[in-house]
């Protein structure tokens, strides 16, 4: 039984996660977790990745992946031409995808066949003993020393836990920022965005924001060369009073 | 109406016992055959049906624990707290329940985010466990369930964890087996 | 066949016990009347009869025992040469040998998590013992380690338990000792 103060387990806007966030997605359109084009998911889901008020750096990388993948798989579905280079990378396919998400279906149903029986309260207990009279003997030393080896492990990891929560972005408030920007100035790198020295969670955020643009046809997303800098333009609206 | 003397040996070796106990130190303590134990075992099983105990094994370990209807008596008269996990937890603890041995990566890759914090939340609750480490590039641990996670959750044996359908519709368990 | 579920409970309370309970205190947890219980108890002693259990009282307190019978197999396993206890006694046990003295708060707070059932077996198998009251606020029990637990142990004295390093390299009960 616990006691003393525990960290919180984080959960982001109610999601355990990105595949969560996108199963989601898949139930409330009613769609099939086998037939579903996943890419077809993709402005949903970085509709909501937007609307998140703030996330914690280090989660925003997850949702940030399966993001990229989504837009990827949307990009290849509408450009043909843009079949993954090899069948080795496998990673990238939609069927890989597919089979995480399932197999995260199946997590989260047992999760909730274990929560079910955590919140019905019938556990058992052993008995600890305690009515026998014989001196105790035989007692083995190391193992008496590996258990506090365990313990000083468990505890040395709870005082290695109380760190503050790092660093935290909101894609909406990046994305309006951005938008302001480029409104000033048509053109510009993911680089100059960035600024110098970015943390991990600063750049990624940055990135879905970009995403984000890029879906919502206010900016065109451009790169010469595999790893060369990632060009930001203005996108010419061909037809004025077009909304989204 | 009676049980026969290995039943009712082997009960009195795990009334005593402060922790599990294999068959075959129950056969030498007893000093019977493996089989007669295993039977034993079943006797066991059987008569406490409708008690309030019931017969535990993960393995071939055996413990007779209280029966899981009785738990608000009991809880009450060792004024035991209710365990609490967060959904985060459970899907962690799923995952390592269902698929021990599983490594730390292999539980990020199926839940799709980090979790250490979860790992050491059900850690430092006793409810899973190192085993050891994996023979693989950066020997990684591998976690598995401990004994207090079968009597927080009520379960006998591992056999007994809630089977549930795939959206496939294969029953989780035989989809985790055929793996 | 079935048991009365009073019956039940009333069994499920006493196994886990660590000492005799009163009929009162059964009543109480159990949330039955007196009447119910003491049917529950001669329900139960007509149950272990021919079983490795029976039931056993001494004016109103009542205890689960093994039968006498069944001595010869409880003596050889308890008098095997082997210390048995449960991974959580051995965890508290751990805690109150190498930081002693320490109170049940300061063990609680390293392990993380309730210690009051281990702490209890622990004392009643003689190998650790109140040493006194510390001077601070609730004056708590402080617990150490006793002769019993050197002489089960094989160690001359407790500078000879095993030195554990932490991964810092520094002896770990320095480390604690120093925070």
């Amino acid at each position: 039984m616990p006691v003393g103060p525990r960290p919180p387990d984080v959960s982001v806007a109610g999601f355990e996660g990105p595949l969560d966030l996108l199963l989601e997605l898949i139930e409330e359109k009613k769609l099939d977790v086998f037939s579903v084009r996943l890419g077809d998911l993709a402005d949903g889901y970085l509709a909501r990745v937007r609307a998140m008020a703030t996330l914690p750096a280090d989660e925003v990388s997850a949702f940030l992946y399966i993001a990229s993948r989504l837009v990827l798989l949307k990009a290849r579905s509408l450009l043909p031409s843009l079949s993954p280079a090899t069948d080795d990378d496998e990673a990238d396919t939609e069927e890989e995808l597919r089979l995480r998400l399932i197999e995260y279906a199946t997590t989260k149903g047992r999760a909730e066949a274990l929560g079910d029986r955590m919140r019905a309260g019938e556990r058992v207990f052993h008995r600890e003993g305690g009515t026998v009279d014989l001196p105790p003997k035989g007692g083995d030393p190391d193992a008496l020393a590996a258990a506090w080896l365990k313990v000083l492990a468990i505890t040395r990891r709870s005082e290695e836990e109380v760190e503050v929560p790092g660093e935290r972005y909101s894609v909406e408030q990046r994305t309006a920022e951005i938008e302001a920007l480029i409104a000033e100035q048509p053109a510009m790198t993911f680089g100059t965005l960035l600024g110098e020295r970015p943390t991990l969670g600063y750049a990624i955020v940055t990135f879905i924001a970009l995403l984000d643009l890029y879906r919502r046809l206010v900016i065109d997303i451009t790169q010469d060369e595999l790893f060369g800098e990632i060009r930001i333009e203005r996108k010419v609206r061909r037809m004025e009073g077009i909304s989204e | 109406m009676t049980r026969s003397a290995t039943a009712a040996g082997v009960e009195a070796v795990l009334f005593v016992a402060e922790k599990p106990v294999s068959r075959a130190e129950l056969a030498k303590t007893i000093g019977a055959g493996n089989k007669a134990v295993a039977e034993a075992l079943a006797e066991l099983e059987e008569w406490y049906r409708g008690t309030g105990l019931r017969l535990q094994h993960e393995g071939d370990d055996w413990q007779i624990v209280t029966a899981p209807e009785m738990a608000p008596f009991v809880s009450a008269y060792l004024g035991a707290d209710r365990l609490r996990l967060s959904s985060a937890a459970l899907e962690t603890l799923a995952v390592v329940a269902y698929r021990q041995p599983a490594t730390r990566a292999e539980v990020e890759s199926i839940r799709g985010v980090n979790c250490d914090q979860t790992i050491y939340t059900l850690m430092s609750r006793r409810l899973i466990e190192e085993l050891g480490r994996r023979e693989a590039p950066g020997s990684p641990f591998e976690y598995g369930t401990t004994w207090e996670f079968l009597e927080c959750f009520g379960l006998t044996s591992l056999d007994a964890l809630p089977s549930v359908l795939t959206p496939e519709g294969v029953r989780s368990d035989d989809a985790v087996r055929s793996q």
